[in-house]
This record gives C-alpha cells, structure tokens and sequence, in this order.
C-alpha cells in the first residue's frame, strides 16, 4: 500500500508539463485521431491544423497566433473526458473542439459546461443541442446534422423518383444511425412513401450479403443509408454483388468523393451540404495546394470539413479580441457571420440561440459516365 | 437459394478463420486470441506487396502468402517459445498482447481508413449468377474453394505427412513425443505457421472482395464460437461448427432480427458449453485424479 | 496479502489475536499514517488533471481487486468484466433517467444487479474451467452491450445517458476534490473488504479451490458454493465500479465498455501480479496511468503536433509490447519486483534469506 | 455398529471393472490396512468413501448411507483424508493449509468476514487455537508461517496429516502416509498415527506399502486385487495368506522370503 506514494510522485513527475505561454488563442481539441471510426475525423482534424497554420503563417488573429492542442481520445468516452478536463485546466484553452464519436460528446459537454468553456462541433455530428434554442455554450459547423439530412435526402427521393418510393433503409448499429434511420422511416411514411425494410448492421460484420439478401428481397426501389461510410457503402457493394440494380442514397463523408469514383456507379447517389473538389472552386485549390505542401497523408477531397471549422474558429477570434477569455469568446459566437467561398451553399450563421446556422445547404451528386456529376444544386432548409 | 450461399461462404469464413484456433489449439493447447490481428495483418501484407510488385498480382499475393508463413513462424520463435511450459493462461494472455501490439503496428504504419487490396493491385470482383437466381462475387468463390483446399490438404496432411504425424502426436501427449525425437519447438512452429497462413488466406480474401480496416480482427472473434461449437481440438469440428453458426446467424438476420446476429453465437456457444463443453466432436478433458 | 517481514530480531507476541492484526509493527503503523497524509494532501496540490487521473486509478482500483478476488484467488477466468462495470453503470443511468432515483438507491441497486449477474454468470464456471469458463463470460459482457444499446436507442439517448452529479446530505458532488475523496474511500473499502476476506474462511476456500479443486472439496468446501460466492462478490464490487463510474463521468453510453476494457482490466491484475491485493493496486495505477505518460514522453519529442495522430497507436503498440514484456520476463508483475527490492534492501548487504519461508 | 460399512462396492471406468463387489467394515477406534499391489483400487476405494468418485453399493457412516452425497457434505459428517501426493496448497502457510481443513467446522458467513466483525475475531482466535493443538500433536511448530511448497516433501507429507486432522474427523482415510518417507519420518509417523488412535479415538483406513509397519500398527488388514477382496483378517494370518503372496509376487517360490520378512507378533 505504501507503494502508491511511489506511483504518485512518478505520476506527478512524468505528468507535470509546465503550462504553456500565455501569448496566444489557445484552442483544444479532442478527436477520434485514430481507431476505428477515426477515418471521418482525422483528415477533418488534419485540414483544421493546415488552416490554423496558415492563419499563424499570415501573421495570426488580432496580432496573435492561434495555438492548437490536439489530444486523441480514439473515440472513447473516458479519454475524451480527461483531455477536455487537461486542456482546460492545464493548457488553459478558450475553446474546446470536438472531433470524435457522439458518445464522448456527453462527458466533453459536462466538462466544457462545468468551466464555462465554448466547445464547438466540428467534423464531429450536430447534436440537437445546437439546434434553436441552443444550449448557451454548445456550437457546430459539421456538415451533417441529424434529421435535416433525412429531411433533403427523402424530398431529394420524392423528387427524383417517376413513380411510387417503396424505401428501404440501412443503419449501423450504433445509436446515433439508428435514431436517425428510425426518423427517416417515420418521414418516410408521412411523405407517402413504403417502407419495406430497415436493416441495423453490428459494425464487426465478415460478410454484409446477409443483411443486403433480406433488405432486397423486401423489394426497395430506394435504399437509403445514413450511417458511417463503411456500412453505407458496403451495404451497396453487397446489393450490387446480389443484382440489385436501383437507387441508392447516403450521406456524402470525407470519403464519398474518392469513393464516388471508385465505384463508378450511376445511381448511387450521396448528398452532401460541402462542395466536392469536382467543382473546382478557388477555395479548392488553395486546399489542394496547402495540403501538397504540408506533405499531408490525407488527400485534399476529405479537408473541406476541417478548413471550414478552422474558417469559423479564426471569425470567432477576430471577433473575441485579445486577449480573449471564454465569455468574450462566447458572445462573439453567438453573433458571426462566416464566409464559405463556396465550399458550402451559403454562410455560416449563429445567433444568440441558433448555433447550428440559420439555413442549410444540400447538393447531390453522383456518378456520370466518366466523372462526379452534380444531380440537385444547393437546396437551402430554414432552422427554426 | 441466396440464403444457401450467403451461409456457405460465411461459413467458410469462419471455418478458414476457425482452423487456425483448432491448429494451435491441438498442437500446443494454447488459444490464440491474435489470430484475428495476424489474419488482418495478413491483408494488410498484401498492400504493402501490391506497391512492392506493381503490376504484378499474382506475384504480390503470393509473397504476401509467404510473408504471412514466416509472421507465424516468426510469432512463435520471438515470442510464444517463450510461453512453452508456462501456465496455459499466461501463454493466451500473451496472445492478446501480441493482438494488441499488431493493431497499433498496423495502424501506425496503414492509417485506420478503409483500404482496398483488390484496386492496389488491379484486380475487379465481378459477380456470377448461380442457378436459382443466386448471386456470389469471384472472390467469395475463391474463399469457399480455398476453404475446401486447405481443408483437403490439412486432413491430409495431419493423416499422412510426416510433420502432420508428428504435430498428432506433439498434441496428444508432448513429453512422449520429445522422448521419441521428435522436435517439439519445429511442429509448435510450423504450426503457427500454418494457422497464419489460414488466417491471412481468409483476411486476404476478404479484404479481396471487400476491403480491409482496422476492425478486421472482430470477425476473427466471431469465429471462435464456431472452433468451441465444433470442439477446439477437431478439425472436421470447426467446420460443422463454422455451418452451424453461419446457419443461425444467416437465418436470424433473415427471419428474425439483425440485431441479434451479434449476440447468437455466443448464446449458441454458451448453450453449446452448458451441454457439452468439450464441443460437438472435440475431446474431453480428463478426470482430476487423486 | 500483506504479511509482515520480520523487523530485527523477528515477531514477539502473546496471543493469536495479535496475530490477525493487519498493522504489526510501528514501522507499518508510521508507513500508513504517512500514506494516508500524503493521499489526504495530494488533492491539495495538484493539478485538476492529476486530480482526474487519481480518481480513474481509484475506479479501476476498485474493479481490478474484484478480478483480482475473482481470477488471482479463486482462480476464475473472467473476460467479461467489462460488461459487469457495464451493467452498474447502466442500472445507475437507467434508474436515475426512468426514476430520478438518488445515489443511496442507484449504488445498492447496482451492487444488486452485480449479484444477480454473478449468480447467473457464475452458473457455467460449475461445469467450465479454464478457457472455456473465460469464453461464457466474453458471452456475459456481449449480452449486457446489446441490452444497454436497446435501451439506448429505444429512449433516444444516442449520445448516452446523462446522469446528474449525485448529491450526498444536501451537499452535491459537482467539485473534483470531493469526488476525489469519495472514490478514495470506496477504494479503501474495496481493499479492506477483500483483506478481510482473504484472512478468513471464505478466501482460505478460494484459494484452496484455486490450487486444487478436488481436494478442496475432499476437505468439506463446497466448491460450487464458494465459486459462486465469488462470482457474485466480484460482480458487486465491479457493478458498484460501474455505478460510481457513471457519476463520476456524467454519462453512460456503450462505446465506454469496449472488450478492450475487459483486457485492460486483465492487464492490470497480470502486470500488477496475480494472487497480490497489493499487485491489483499496482496493476490498476500502472495500466490507467501508462497511456499518459507514453503521451508525455512522445510529446517530449520534436514537432509533436505532426504526430499527434499517432500517439493512439503508439499508446496501443506499446500497451502490447509491455504487457508482453511483463508476460515473459516477470510473471510475477510489479509485485515482484517490489518485493526484490524489498528484499534488497531488507537483507543488504547480504544476498539471500537465511532461511526460506519466514514471509509470505 | 460398524463406524464404516463398505456393502457391495463397483466401480467402472468404461470398460475397466476398478472395484468389483468390495465389502468391509471397521469398528470405532479401529485402525484397518487397506493393501494390495498397485492398480488395486486401493485409492479408488478411498475415493468412493470421499464421493470423490461415485460407484454402485453402499457406504454406511455409523449406519447411515453416504454413498451419492457431494465430497464436501461427507467431510462435513467427519470423514478426512489424507492424499497419496499430499495435495497441499503450495502458496499458503502451513498454518493456513491447516486453517482450510478446518474449513467444514468453522461457522462464520462471508457477510461478517467482509467486515471482520468481532465474532469473526473471535472464531479465528478459537480455531487458530485448535490448529496450534494439532501442530503440536505432529511437531510442526517449526514450519507454522512457512509457505508449504517450499518445505520438504517428508515435511509436507506430515502437513497433509495435520490438515486431515483439522477437520476433527472421526474417520480418517489414510492414503499411503508414509511413501516418499525417510526411516525416521516413518517412525515419527508411526508415533502419530498410534497416537490419534489412542488419545482421539479415530477409525482410520490405512492404505500403505511399508509391510514392517502394518504388520506391527494395524489391527486388520483388507487385501485388494484387480478390485477384488482376496483376504480380510488379523495382520499375522493375512501376511501368511498364499493368495495375498501371489498377489504380491506372482509366484509362490519367493514366499519363504516374504515370511521371513514379516516378523511375527
């Protein structure tokens, strides 16, 4: 027993790192860097370094550079809970980043809201909280938001479609898929279209034609998938393997776009609130060319989340001041205006209780002939 | 008819999977619980071969086959000739770490996104039509005949060969058999060279036919109620137990809910130890003797 | 246990109470005070981030001396332990969300559901040993998963449960210091209780049953009565984990109980040392502990925030590699090595014991 | 009444007939040597008495059938035994070997040791107390704190004794005590056996190897072979019995050496 003396004074030899200097923004994020689900934050979290650091190359915010804290709590609950907890206390962040798996969105939201700390959503799921009325301290820029993109998705369905939707839907087996897939079914219905069958897939799964079997026999001409990347599009491959040859929908991750041509099917279709590189916007390259200099391993299709994350960060800064503290931060919030350039349909807005934006944007593309081909243009949804 | 082959390859998942559990088990009664790491690793071998031999595919599966014999050679020489002698707990509990420390490896050197050997290497998975309207992807065929290959050739070889003589009798009573001459640390490891090379053959394939991630060694673990179903020391074991509970998982998902197919096979395992914990065909355990 | 090393001239007593007493010599009583000084001023001065690792080393304390109770004494395998921390936190989550049930509720309530758990997990190690004791219970820990993820979904907690900061006498549990005492105390007293049994009845059966079981039962122990005992002791001890876990993070979702917690609290009773209270200790500081300081040292390193997506994998790599190390190297775990260098020190500058068998 | 009634007793494994219709008895305070050449069933016999294994026929404990119930619940009603490779716990003292074969006789529930109430205190006390007594009987006093697998095998052999006596047993199944003993271990045992026989009053079932000491302790001797009763009765006529000699021997020309071994009372 008199050993944890020992461990402690170990602990707090090898634990005790001097807090940094107090001469910049310093912003804290806690991400899913690594582990399984990381393959939709981490290029997120890559392009918002890439951002920061052009911010600081280009002289900072208010004279000031931006220091950013990355710590990886590999999409665990417990971990996300004690970097929020460090980067508090201990490097004395302004604003916490959330990059990680809805379930350390909980704890991370107790210790932001604990210290009165601005945390901000990015790359990361909205959760409802940001939607009117918002919590106080709680922000989002992510892309994919619950309910609304069922919403775009299914009108997207109503208006393609010639005749009758019979629907079928596919979800991970996580709670945060499942809920949104359940929504989506409930619409369905109310919209006037059948569906047939819902299949929630564990995630460790050797073999998905069981589950495409049962889901085509239930005879969908629309399969509709809102889930991580790996279940939407290995549900697909699985139907394509059975002969399955109709539509089918899913949200457009960092990784559609490399995807998208890879699979080169025409009717597979992603909606997605970010302009694929396809397009070619000016913002495009300079992503693309920022990311070859870096030497980043992620390719320049997956950044567009991260940068616009890094965009919001620098207006929220600008409009905080120096130095800044987590109130000044958090009123200058609740009133910004954020530019995209076109990497989504309109501006990033939050208000004092709408902190997810005042309007969303939907694009759907899919594949044509030989290349990414714009199906529906950007289709604005009010929040209220 | 779908619903036969959905269950024949899964099946053949698990009983390739499951062979490599029976292998070590019956050599050395150690479980190997890194045999899903090594089976990943397997396909992640065959990356880094397709960069290695560009433009040559088959050159790269085969060295990528190679490479996975002498990881299980490797694995049991560096760490598991270690373990011989020591509690048979302490041996397994080495196995995870082994686990653990390839996951990490592997995602440090590939990155946790979603791969996919069949483009690296330049190969499609075109789909062919069975009779009955029933559908299979080229790789899954070649899974589901690999499957009866090393069977086949594992039946022989334990029955015939005369390493797989040895390996028989290495498992049945291993003092005996390093009295006869045999070479205990040579059968131990050629059977973890075995094991892997069943492992990686059903990773590489998978991940042929539908990619590879770091959440590959899951389905290892799925496939360890089918060796324990069948019995952990038989060969033909695993593969009843493998159609067994591919049969209910296919079944459930179709029939019931597919929620469950993530808890059946453990039920099917506990309600399989509770019966006959010894397993379908597999040996039981001696009396305590006094 | 903790049995005394002969101080001087050896051990003077007169009566077999004396005996059972757990502190026995001065320099034992002086060597507790001081480690109750100095657990009693850390919170004082230490950072909130130290303050929070403190209190994780305590909940896994608690959990790793149950698996210790469970697997080093009476030598059953458990892979399911995650489940079981699992299934305290969701009857803490459940009851506070479906009844605002208060703490005094929860904490009984979730030592209940442990024992129901123990008893019916129990039920295969009656017929199993070994390994295929160890798969039944990887079936408990899948089991409870699905079950908490049922609810989860049905409720519409995706992002998991949140459960309020428990309040204690009207005093609310919100600060990081109090938790830390709280945690320290259930520490304590998970440690005490396991003490208490190993020096009594019921841990003399385990661990006779342990090391053989026919003859155990030969000698009058009922061996399925006292492998259940341990069962739903175990469970108990872990569910409370669980339930004080849930408090203490606020939140209850399923992602948090991975099988790789189940390992890890493997991990922690093999690297601290199986059959030791002292080792579950150990193991618990060492495993909670070891991804930070792997962190620290990695960010000792030149251009850090370029590696920062490695760090996960590198912690992982070299979880392995050290476990492996442990594995091969010192099957005796951190135990071990404490105790040579107890020994050391003890016998400097001789090398050996003069007579084998005065300790335990 | 018998102290231990042995009616009928088989015992198969697979094909493999181990005891085939055995029958004894031994009175109270009896000592009875259980002998016949290895693969006898000597120890299968002792096994059935233990439950351990599970035979046809009955086994009657001052009258009543015990045949069927768990091990444990025959230790309970005083039957103890010793192992034929001592079986102790090797990690735990001698002391605490001991302590665990008091196990059936001590009372206290684990909710109170839990918390080591007082009353559990008190019973620890009372049975170390008891433990000391026995460690006295068979000279242990020495070895008390030592880990059991780190003593000498003659040492542990004496301990497995104690720990049988621990459970105050009114039966005791010895199993070989003396195998793997020097001259002077032997004769030390010897001394303990005579004296539980005497000063407690123990029925004992004794099965040994060592001629010379059964043919001066015992008050009976069974003979077993290939499971099967071959002589029952007063050491002195048994040891002269020719089947017992073939038995042992296989032929009956060495039996003049044998007699000559066996000094007569």
């Amino acid at each position: 027993m008199l050993k944890r003396t020992l461990l402690g004074a170990i602990a707090i030899c090898a634990l005790t790192i001097p807090a940094s200097a107090q001469d910049a923004y310093v912003v804290g994020l806690t991400g899913a860097l690594t582990g399984p689900p990381s393959s939709t934050y981490a290029p997120a979290v890559d392009a918002l370094g890439l951002y920061i650091d052009r911010v600081n190359a280009a002289g900072g915010v208010n004279g000031k550079k931006i220091q950013l804290i990355l710590e990886d709590d590999g999409a665990q609950p417990s971990k996300a809970a004690a970097n929020t907890k460090k980067l508090i206390t201990q490097d004395k962040a302004v604003l916490i980043l959330n990059a990680s798996l809805s379930s350390t969105y909980a704890p991370v939201i107790a210790e932001t809201q604990a210290a009165g700390v601005p945390l901000l959503f990015a790359s990361s799921v909205c959760p409802k909280s940001v939607y009117p009325p918002a919590e106080p301290l709680q922000f989002c820029t992510t892309g994919f938001a619950a309910n609304y993109d069922s919403q775009a998705t299914l009108d997207f369905i109503k208006a393609r479609a010639k005749g009758p939707v019979k629907i079928g839907f596919s979800a991970m087996a996580i709670p945060l898929s499942r809920g949104e897939i359940d929504y989506a079914e409930n619409l369905s219905k109310e919209m006037g279209m059948t569906p047939v069958d819902k299949e929630v897939i564990p995630p460790p799964t050797a073999d998905y034609t069981s589950f495409a079997t049962k889901l085509k026999d239930a005879g969908p001409n629309w399969v509709y998938s809102w889930a991580p990347w790996v279940t939407q599009v290995r549900t697909l491959e699985a139907l394509r393997k059975l002969g399955w040859q109709d539509d089918y929908v899913a949200w457009g991750h960092l990784e559609a776009e490399s995807e998208l041509s890879r699979l080169k099917d025409g009717k597979f279709f992603v909606v997605n609130s970010n302009a694929l590189f396809q397009e070619a916007l000016p913002i495009h390259k300079e992503i693309e060319e920022a990311a070859k200099k870096a030497g980043s391993k992620y390719p320049a299709a997956t950044m567009a989340e991260g940068w616009i994350a890094g965009m919001a960060i620098e207006a929220a800064l600008k409009g905080a001041g120096w130095p800044a503290d987590p109130a000044k931060l958090k009123a200058s919030m609740e009133n910004l205006k954020v530019d995209t350039k076109g990497l989504r349909g309109g501006p990033i807005e939050w208000t004092k209780d709408n902190h997810f934006r005042t309007k969303l944007y939907y694009r759907v593309y899919t594949w044509s002939g030989d290349k990414i081909s714009r199906v529906q243009d950007w289709k604005s949804y009010d929040v209220k | 008819m779908q619903l036969l082959i959905n269950i024949v390859v899964l099946a053949s998942i698990y009983a390739l999977i499951a062979c490599g559990y029976v292998l070590i088990y019956r050599v050395s009664r150690v479980l190997n619980l890194a045999h899903g790491e090594l089976m990943m690793f397997g396909a992640y071998l065959v990356l880094a071969c397709s960069s290695l031999f560009a433009g040559h595919p088959v050159m790269a599966l085969c060295a990528a086959v190679i490479l996975s014999i002498v990881t299980g050679a490797l694995v049991y020489i560096f760490l598991m000739r270690k373990m011989t002698g020591e509690m048979v707990l302490a041996a397994i509990l080495t196995t995870v770490a082994l686990g653990i420390l390839v996951r990490g490896v592997v995602v440090l050197v590939w990155s946790s996104q979603q791969q996919y050997p069949a483009q690296a290497l330049g190969i499609s998975n075109p789909t062919f039509t069975l009779p009955g309207d029933g559908h299979i992807s080229l790789w899954s065929l070649v899974l589901v005949l690999t499957n009866l290959a090393a069977y086949g050739a594992l039946f022989g070889f334990l029955r015939f060969g005369r390493w797989g003589m040895r390996m028989r009798a290495a498992g049945q009573n291993p003092l005996l058999a390093a009295q006869r001459g045999i070479n205990l640390h040579g059968v131990y490891a050629l059977a973890w060279s075995l094991s892997t090379l069943t492992g990686a053959l059903a990773g590489i394939l998978m991940a042929l036919d539908s990619g590879v991630t770091g959440s590959m060694p899951v389905i290892a673990l799925k496939a360890f109620p089918a060796a324990l179903v069948g019995g952990l020391d038989s060969l033909g074991g695993a593969l009843i137990g493998a159609l067994i509970v591919a049969g209910a998982e296919v079944l459930l998902i179709y029939y019931v809910d597919p929620l469950l197919s993530d808890v059946v096979p453990f039920l099917v395992l506990v309600a399989m130890l509770f019966v006959r914990p010894w397993g379908l065909f597999g040996t039981r355990e001696e009396l305590d003797r006094v | 246990m903790f049995r005394p090393t002969p101080r001087a001239s050896g051990y003077f007593r007169t009566d077999y109470a004396q005996d059972l007493a757990l502190l026995q010599t001065r320099a034992e009583r002086i060597g507790l005070a001081a480690l109750v000084a100095i657990l009693v001023t850390l919170p004082f001065v230490a950072t909130p981030f130290l303050l929070d690792l403190a209190c994780q080393v305590f909940l896994a304390s608690i959990g790793a001396l149950s698996l210790m109770l469970l697997t080093g004494y009476a030598g059953q395998i458990s892979l399911g332990h995650a489940g079981l921390i699992a299934a305290g936190a969701f009857t803490t989550g459940i009851l506070t969300r479906e009844i605002h049930a208060p703490f005094w509720l929860t904490l009984p309530a979730s030592a209940l559901t442990g024992v129901v758990l123990g008893l019916v997990f129990g039920l295969p190690s009656l017929r199993l040993r070994g390994l295929y004791l160890a798969v039944s219970t990887l079936a408990l820990h899948f089991i409870v998963i699905y079950l908490g993820g049922e609810y989860e979904t049905k409720r519409g907690f995706s992002t998991g449960i949140l459960i309020e900061k428990p309040s204690l006498g009207g005093f609310k549990l919100t600060d990081g210091r109090a938790w830390y005492f709280v945690l320290l105390i259930f520490a304590a007293a998970t440690l005490l209780i396991c003490v208490n049994l190993l020096r009594s009845r019921s841990g003399r059966a385990w661990r006779a049953i342990h090391a053989r079981e026919t003859v155990a039962e030969a000698l009058g122990i009922s061996i399925s009565g006292y492998k259940l005992l341990a069962f739903v002791i175990s469970s108990a001890m872990t569910s409370v984990a669980g339930c004080l876990f849930a408090y203490y993070r606020g939140v209850v979702s399923i992602e948090a109980f991975d099988l790789f917690l189940s390992i890890q609290y493997v991990a922690m009773i093999i690297i601290g040392g199986m059959g030791s209270l002292l080792g579950a200790l150990l193991g618990a500081a060492f495993v909670t502990v070891f991804p930070y300081a792997i962190e620290a040292l990695l960010k000792l390193l030149p251009n850090v925030q370029k590696l920062a997506g490695d760090i996960f994998a590198v912690n992982y790599a070299s979880f392995g590699v050290v476990m492996i190390l442990f594995l091969i190297l010192e099957p005796l775990g951190l135990v071990g090595i404490w105790r040579r260098l107890q020994n050391y020190f003890l016998l400097w500058p001789f090398k050996y014991k003069p007579l084998a068998g005065t300790r335990k | 009444m018998a102290e231990l009634a042995i009616e009928n007793l088989s015992l198969r494994f697979g094909g493999l007939t181990v005891l085939d219709n055995v029958s004894f008895t031994v009175e109270p305070g009896e000592l009875m040597a259980l002998i016949g050449p290895n693969g006898a069933g000597k120890t299968s016999a002792l096994n059935c008495i233990s439950g351990i294994y599970r035979g046809s026929g009955a086994i009657r404990l001052r009258g009543k059938d015990i045949a069927g119930l768990a091990p444990h619940d025959i230790a309970r009603l005083g039957v103890a035994r010793t192992f034929q490779h001592g079986e102790l716990f090797p990690q735990m003292s001698v002391l605490e070997n001991l302590l665990t074969g008091r196990h059936a006789r001590v009372g206290t529930n684990p909710l109170a040791e839990m918390l080591f109430l007082p009353s559990v205190r008190r019973a620890e006390v009372a049975h170390r107390g008891a433990i000391e007594r026995i460690i006295d009987l068979v000279e242990l006093e020495r070895f008390r704190h030592a880990p059991v697998g780190a003593l000498p095998f003659g040492v542990q052999k004496l301990v497995g004794f104690a720990r049988a006596l621990a459970l105050e047993p009114t039966v005791m199944l010895l199993d070989e005590p003396s195998a793997g003993l020097n001259r002077e271990e032997r004769e030390d045992l010897a001394r303990f056996i005579l004296r539980i026989k005497q000063e407690l009053k123990m029925t004992i079932v004794w099965i040994e190897h060592d001629m010379q000491m059964i043919a001066d302790l015992a008050d009976r001797i069974h003979v077993l072979d290939y499971g099967r009763t071959i002589a029952d009765g007063k050491p002195d006529a048994v040891l002269s019995d020719p089947n017992v000699l073939v038995a042992y021997l296989g032929t009956e020309t060495v039996q003049s050496t044998i007699v000559q071994a066996t000094p007569l009372p």
